[in-house]
């Protein structure tokens, strides 16, 4: 692999009042990978996914963004430059419409100057892109979906929208956190593609996952934490067969043939 | 031992539940499988008489866009009419979708809080036990529930809903944020629970794999509807249900 | 030394005030407006079942609290259900309840500053050279009893312990068999019983009027806030801090200081920190 | 025939309210009783309309008060406006509206701010019309508290004060003034004034220094009702200070002796005019207080009583010598005013429209100091109307 | 569930033009246009007219001039409450500094009233912005109360520091030529605000707003400074607030503290929730129905604040989204009975 990584975070510290979040966290992320990171439940990758992203402050270390560090600077300037992320606990605006849920990334600075969204000043064009993005994320353009108010919408739905609000930034990294959690197989079975479509336009992402299978055929690479400590990076299969990995995140053979 | 009769919601003028019958025996666990918006979550407030107090609510505050219809039938009394904390008394317990912890409290306080409707005795023991299924837990008794991570807050959840010393436990999407490990160990522990406590459980879930061997019975929703029904095996081999939900 | 002994009277005074509010808020989440209402209505119940009907002062204080604890309840069943859960609705309504209550009851009769309670206990003492009356020393010993009391009630009975859940997510506390209804009733029976006692105890010091009940109300607020809302040892602290800084403010800038130190000690520490010295809700919103 | 209508805005629901509104509705009983006004030939009876201000209360605006005068003048159709509005602030801020209006007005109770008539003594044409029938902040400092603290100084010997005031303005104001000027007296005033908030239920700390350094004479200078319970505390503490509740001080109320459970005894206070206690200032005096308590089953409670009473028969006066209403004329009239009235010969300062006090009823309007003696007010200041004399609590001592 | 009935339900359908998705409209016909414009054309119709008809009350005209300076407070608490998430407490903040600032440009340095009243509201919205602006990270109650406590401040500063003019205010400000001019002028800043701010929170600027209402760490994960749009949100309320707090001034011609009093700080929200809250128009209605009714019980002397405060509750309690809420939606739907 040759080039600059776009994104290196190293050694990256962060405790929460006596809880050892992340300890000591390293890892470099081509331009256009896909990077897979996995753990028990605790095991800090929210909070990596926070620390990366401004939300959370590191204590110690440096996340460097095309060579900039990013430590300290506030979560809005962080995705002004194009690095954003899903939140796991999802968090549409709620009293809107679907639709309208994706007008509020469409009007940052950062859509305006990268996507040429101001659609000629009328009114209602950039409503228009914004139900181009559903329906490349999968709701039906024609049916009712787009257009409900987000409160009504079931999680599914919810966990899609997350992520068309990263896409309508024109990103060039988006951190999924536990996109795929929430959907029934034949809806992962759209989505899969579709990270596919996105990795083929040149966005690198990073995927937060505990849907294994599906996560093992899209990412280049694969990082574990447990308790906020990186266990082991490598290729699918490599990370799979690591006896440490086996040990602290699968637990039993059981659970790894279930896998 | 419970049954739901003709079930119908609608919000405003759509139908989210149309007509939809299930009934859940002794020690049963009842799969209801659905993808996204099929109306699971739906179907689970109204079993636990949580949508009659959204619509109760929504009324007060002026709309009255919730109206439901239909029978729910338990040992053998019509509660259809009953709040959901008089339900919650006779034993119909909802761990709800989205985890809805109490953020202010610690997890300890989480659990006891659950214990409401138990006596001290039945909840120290359900405490142990929740504690030996989810052992991630012990490790942060102290801790805030609003600062726990999605997984972690989604064992909480279903741990409180034990604490309540359910006869009838509802678990919506219980898997969801769960790492394989503790979905494993989560789907072998509703067996258990059924088994050993004699609760009787609905579970729904979209992801339906890990819950599929474990069931008794099992309905698919679609858009509102029961569209396919039967025993674990009449599902399995169902070959609609086996692409929609195995992905094979 | 009698900065240390007046302070802390003034800091206990401050947090018999708050308790009641900060009950009913950390139970069941109303910022109960009315709070200051309940206050003089204690008082001047105590002093009607004193003075028109003759009753013994133990007699009378009991019936009073026992009365007001109801108008509380009736308060919260009658009116406040309907708007459960629209904050700003709950605070103009219970602020009007209040409004009602006092205006009421000066256009009862309640003007002027002949209204007084009998202290329960006479005379004074000198504690390292400074005299302090016996009904201030009861103030501190009351005012850390109830805070012990209610303490225990909500950290480790079975009730306290639900409503705190109501208070959270009724929604959730629903499915776990608590009954929001009744709970907040009872919470708001509880909150309004301790601005009933606070008012006993305190008023003996003072006299009922009016005013007294926007300025507990004031009061009661800013000791909440500062503290962080629903947070007991916030508040506890947070009736020190203020309690100290009007002392101090008194002793060495001038009293007409007094209010504007108050303001500003509220206004930075909230500030500094956006959820009061013991609130979690800032970082708990922001948790992603 | 159609009734003159007096506009009252006053805040009823405060003691300077409703002992106006009382004090007004006696004098319109009595003068319609008697015939009611002579306006010209004919005899017109008077109408009283009070509006609540409540511009005593905390927390609303004066605005609110303004209001009220407007409702009075444009609804109500008031031709004249006798009593507030109560506080400084709200007076002050009418003045503009009611010389807009052509509107005569008359002062009787609170606003006690000397930038009231000198507002109207810069601007007499445009403010012609506004009198001031009750005493002001200045007079009653310079010409009533020293002289009254002197003649207690010489009397007992006393010479060492202790100041504690109430935050509001006029109190610090006065403080302030007052310790300048008994510096100059010869009197040790011992510290600066201790200010206590609105509402302050504990005044110990103030007590304390006070003995500490041997006050012996404590000016308490407090509208709140809180001033109870210094006194309270000051009986408890056996403060050997002489206490003196000046200006608008809670202790002028009848019932002020219950509020202390009589630990006020010994407690000096100023009433403001003469009549709103018992006194002999003018014949008349005692025909009020006890017209007042035949009405109303209790002695003048205090500061607007007696002055609003007046004001009602300084109108009627000032109308019959005008005969018309007039503003321009009855105002010329009212400036023309000399009356031997409740509380002394009643006269307007031709330049300022102020009433013209002293300490002689036969020149001027009379304020009064009493003492609560035995549960009753002795007035012991001005001499010239006293009925008794003052007395030191047992545990002082008279000094050297 | 739902004993009566068993067998229908109620059914709800949108009135014609009105498309389910908010802002498309797709006007056919007159019929349609009046049916949309007509509330419009109402209200401002019915605010021209107004002094008018209220030819034989001067005082009641005074009274519509009171209640179009809550009503510019109330739909400033409004905006910032319900589309920007800020629930300030502290209206009189904004109408004290608004008189403060119109009465030392009038009396200092001799500005002629037109243009006191603009540079107060401009001037004015930047100076409580500045102010508030630390307390912008500040959430929900907590931001309410440090709002409530500004006013108090200033009130208190004012005086311990005994300056512009201390406790007695400051006297001696120009009047508005004629009281139609009073009038005409609060009511067309009136409208003006008002259908400004629809215009305003329907464009996408309006959504960021709202969007920072309800989740601002999305709307940060979106790259937009949230701290910007609520300063701009403080900034606009404020002004409101500043013109009616100028306009006050100079129809009493007298500024004071008392400008700082809780009234003003609690009657809009009051007004807010009678109308119904995040309607904008609401607002305006409940002010057109609090204030008068505080006027007309005026004759009830002390017990009016008791009274008022049981019919302010009596209209929460028992429409409590609002009556403004409640007509629009009854405005714009039918409801018919429907078999299962
Ligand atoms: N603000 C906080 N205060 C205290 N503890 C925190 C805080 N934020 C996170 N934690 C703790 O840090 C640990 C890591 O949390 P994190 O959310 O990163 O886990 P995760 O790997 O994303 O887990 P999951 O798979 O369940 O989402 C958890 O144990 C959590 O309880
Ligand atoms: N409060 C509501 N108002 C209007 N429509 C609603 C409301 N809640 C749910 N719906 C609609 O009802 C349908 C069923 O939703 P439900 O939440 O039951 O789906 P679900 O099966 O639980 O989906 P998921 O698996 O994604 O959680 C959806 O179309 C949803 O949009
Ligand atoms: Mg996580
Ligand atoms: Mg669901």
């Amino acid at each position: 692999m040759a080039g600059e990584p776009i994104l290196s975070v190293r050694d990256v510290n962060k405790t929460f009042g006596g809880v050892k979040a992340l300890t000591e966290v390293s890892f470099n992320l081509m331009p256009g990978n896909i990077l897979g990171v996995i753990g028990p439940n605790g095991s800090g990758k929210t909070t990596l996914v926070n620390v990366i992203t401004g939300f959370v402050k590191a204590d110690s270390g440096q996340v460097l963004y095309k060579g900039k560090d990013l430590v300290g600077t506030a979560p809005h300037k962080i995705a002004d430059r194009g690095l954003t992320r899903t939140f796991q606990v999802m968090r549409p605006y709620y009293s809107l419409p679907a639709y309208k849920n994706l007008i509020v990334p469409l009007f940052s600075p950062r859509a305006r100057r990268t996507g040429g969204w101001r659609g000629g000043g009328r009114m209602g064009s950039r409503d228009t892109v914004a139900v181009d993005i559903l329906e490349e994320i999968g709701f039906e353009r024609e049916s009712y979906v787009p257009y409900k108010t987000a409160s009504s919408l079931p999680t599914g739905y919810l966990k899609r929208l997350e992520l068309a609000r990263c896409l309508a930034l024109r990103p060039e990294i988006i951190i999924c956190d536990e996109v795929f959690s929430g959907l029934s197989m034949s809806e992962m079975a759209s989505m899969v593609p579709l990270m596919e479509k996105l990795q083929m336009e040149g966005i690198t992402l990073i995927m937060v996952e505990h849907r294994l299978r599906e996560l093992f055929r899209l990412a280049n690479r694969v990082m574990v934490l447990n308790f906020g400590a990186k266990i082991a990076e490598g290729v699918p299969v490599e990370v799979m067969a690591d006896k440490q990995v086996k040990e602290a995140y699968f637990g039993s053979e059981e659970v790894f043939s279930y896998v | 031992m419970f049954e739901a009769l003709g079930l119908m919601v609608f919000y405003e003028n759509m139908l989210a539940l149309n007509n939809v019958s299930l009934a859940c025996g002794d020690n049963q666990i009842v799969g209801v499988f659905g993808a996204n918006s099929a109306g699971k979550s739906t179907l689970m407030y109204t079993l636990s008489g949580i949508m009659d107090d959204i619509a109760k609510k929504e009324q007060m505050a002026g709309g009255e866009r919730i109206t439901l219809r239909g029978r729910i039938n338990y040992k053998g009394r019509d509660i259809s009419h009953d709040k959901p904390s008089k339900r919650a008394k006779a034993g119909i317990i909802l761990c709800p979708e989205r985890r809805r912890i109490f953020p202010e409290s610690s997890v300890l306080e989480n659990l006891k809080i659950g214990g409401y409707l138990a006596n001290p005795d039945q909840a120290a023991e359900t405490l142990e036990y929740v504690f030996k299924i989810f052992p991630p837990l012990t490790k942060i008794v102290r801790r805030l529930g609003g600062f726990l991570s999605g997984g972690e807050q989604q064992m909480l959840a279903i741990g409180r809903a034990l604490m309540a010393q359910p006869k009838l436990l509802l678990l919506d999407e219980p898997l969801l944020g769960l790492s394989p490990a503790i979905q494993y160990w989560l789907a072998k522990s509703i067996k258990e629970i059924a088994e050993e406590r004699g609760v009787a459980i609905i579970v729904a879930e979209q992801y339906a794999r890990p819950i599929m061997p474990i069931i008794d019975y099992g309905y698919i929703l679609e858009n509102g509807s029961a569209v396919v029904e039967g025993d674990k095996d009449d599902l399995m081999n169902n070959p609609d249900v086996k692409s929609a939900y195995f992905g094979a | 030394m009698d900065i240390l002994i007046y302070g802390v009277i003034n800091s206990a005074t401050l947090a018999l005030m708050a308790l009641g509010f900060t009950l009913v808020y950390g139970v069941s989440r109303l910022p109960n407006f009315a709070h200051g209402a309940l206050y003089v209505l204690a008082g001047y119940i105590c002093w009607l079942l004193l003075n028109r009907l003759g009753l013994p002062y133990i007699l009378a204080i009991a019936l009073a609290l026992g009365l007001v604890a109801v108008v509380g309840g009736a308060m919260y069943q009658l009116i406040l259900v309907r708007i459960r859960g629209m904050s700003i609705s709950e605070i103009i309504a219970s602020y009007a309840i209040g409004l009602a209550i006092l205006e009421g009851l000066r256009w009862g009769g309640l003007k002027g500053g002949t209204f007084t309670l009998p202290a329960f206990l006479e005379g004074s003492v000198d504690i390292a050279g400074v005299s302090v009356d016996f009904q201030r020393i009861l103030v501190v010993v009351l005012g850390a009893l109830l805070v012990g009391l209610l303490y225990f009630f909500v950290n480790h009975t079975r009730l306290g312990l639900a409503l705190k859940g109501m208070a959270q997510d009724e929604r959730a506390a629903l499915t776990l068999g608590i009954d929001s209804d009744r709970m907040a009733v009872a919470s708001m029976a509880l909150g309004s019983l301790s601005a009933a006692v606070a008012a006993l105890i305190l008023l003996p010091l003072g006299s009922i009027v009016v005013e007294a009940g926007y300025h507990v109300l004031i009061m009661a607020v800013a000791v909440c806030i500062v503290g962080g809302l629903g947070s007991w040892t916030g508040a506890i602290l947070a009736a020190f801090v203020i309690g100290f800084a009007q002392i101090l403010t008194t002793a060495y800038l001038g009293a007409h200081f007094q209010v504007v130190v108050a303001i500003l000690a509220i206004i930075l520490t909230l500030i500094l920190r956006p959820s009061g010295l013991f609130g979690k809700q800032k970082e708990l919103e922001e948790r992603v | 025939a159609e009734p003159i209508v007096l506009g009252c805005p006053l805040s009823t629901a405060f003691l300077y309210g409703w002992d106006a509104e009382r004090a007004i509705n006696l004098a319109v009983e009595e003068i319609n009783a008697a015939g009611g006004v002579k306006v010209g030939k004919e005899m017109r009876p008077l109408k009283v309309e009070v509006i609540d201000t409540r511009d005593l209360e905390p927390g609303v605006p004066v605005s609110e008060a303004l209001m009220g005068v407007e409702k009075l003048i444009l609804e109500k159709h008031a031709n004249f406006i006798v009593g507030g509005p109560v506080r400084s602030e709200a007076a002050l801020a009418a003045m503009a509206l009611l010389s807009k209006h052509k509107m005569i007005s008359i002062l009787t109770t609170g606003a006690l701010t000397p930038k009231y008539h000198a507002m109207v003594g810069k601007n007499p044409e445009k403010f012609k019309y506004l009198f001031r029938i009750s005493g002001e902040a200045k007079w009653m400092v310079l010409g009533e508290l020293v002289p009254c603290l002197e003649d207690i100084g010489k009397q007992f010997k006393l010479d060492k004060l202790f100041i504690m005031v109430q935050d509001v303005a006029h109190a610090r104001a006065g403080g302030g003034i007052l310790k300048k000027v008994m510096s100059k007296k010869g009197w040790k005033v011992l510290a600066d004034p201790v200010v206590y908030p609105t509402g302050t239920t504990d005044f110990s700390m103030g007590l304390l220094e006070a003995k500490k350094n041997g006050a012996q004479v404590i000016i308490i200078w407090m509208d709140m009702p809180e001033s109870a319970i210094l006194l309270k505390q000051w009986y408890d503490m056996k403060v050997p200070a002489l206490p003196f509740g000046t200006i608008i001080a809670a202790a002028e109320q009848p019932g002020f002796w219950k509020a202390t459970d009589g630990k006020g005894e010994y407690c000096l206070a100023n009433v403001v005019n003469a009549g709103n206690a018992p006194s002999e200032a003018t014949p008349w005096t005692m025909k009020f207080v006890n017209a007042y308590q035949k009405k109303y089953g209790m002695e003048p409670e205090g500061y607007g009583t007696s002055s609003s009473y007046m004001a009602v028969y300084v109108l009627k006066d000032a109308i019959e010598r005008a005969g018309t209403l007039n503003s321009d004329k009855v105002a010329d009239a009212l400036k023309k005013t000399d009356l031997m009235g409740v509380y002394g010969r009643i006269r307007f300062d031709p330049k300022t429209n102020q009433i013209i006090p002293s300490l002689d009823p036969k020149e001027g309007a009379v304020g009064t100091v009493f003492q609560w003696q035995a549960g009753k007010r002795v007035v012991v200041f001005p001499p010239k109307i006293a009925t008794g004399k003052i007395l030191l609590p047992p545990w002082m001592k008279q000094g050297k | 569930m739902a004993k009566a009935h068993e067998s229908r339900r109620k059914e709800r359908l949108d009135r014609g033009v009105k498309v389910r998705s908010d802002g498309v409209y797709a006007v056919a016909s007159w019929r349609e246009m009046a049916f949309l414009l007509g509330p419009r054309l109402l209200l401002i119709a019915g605010l021209m007219v107004m002094p008018l008809v209220l030819w034989p009350a001067p005082y009641w005209q005074k009274v519509l001039t009171i209640i179009c300076i809550y009503s510019l407070l109330a739909i400033g608490f409004d905006f910032l409450a319900h589309y920007v998430g800020l629930v300030s407490l502290g209206g009189a903040l904004y109408i004290g500094v608004g008189a403060y600032i119109s009465a030392l440009l009038n009396t200092e340095m001799g500005l002629p009233l037109w243009a006191t009243i603009p540079l107060a509201t401009v001037l004015g919205g930047m100076v409580c912005t500045v102010l508030l602006w630390p307390c912008l990270p500040l959430r929900g109650v907590y931001f309410a109360i440090v709002s409530l406590m500004f006013p108090l401040l200033a009130a208190r500063l004012i005086e311990a520091f005994d300056i512009f003019g201390g406790t007695d205010g400051i006297m001696g400000l120009d009047g508005f030529p004629n009281k139609w001019s009073e009038m005409y002028v609060l009511i067309i800043c009136l409208l003006l605000a008002l259908f400004a701010l629809r215009r305003l929170v329907n464009e996408d600027v309006g959504l960021v707003f709202r969007g920072v209402k309800d989740n601002d760490q999305s709307v940060k994960a979106s790259g937009i400074d949230i701290t910007r749009y609520k300063a701009l949100g403080v900034f606009i309320a404020s002004s409101l607030g500043c013109l009616g707090g100028a306009c006050l001034a100079h129809i009493y011609m007298w500024a004071g503290i008392s400008q700082f009093a809780l009234d003003f700080s609690i009657i809009p929200i009051a007004a807010t929730v009678v109308g119904g809250g995040g309607t904008l128009a609401g607002p305006v209605i409940g002010c057109l129905i609090l204030v008068p009714i505080s006027e007309l019980l005026r004759d009830f002397g002390t017990l009016r604040i008791a009274v008022y405060a049981l019919i302010l509750m009596a209209f929460i309690v028992f429409k409590s989204e609002g009556l403004m809420s409640y007509g629009a939606r009854k405005y714009n739907q039918f409801e018919h009975w429907v078999e299962i």
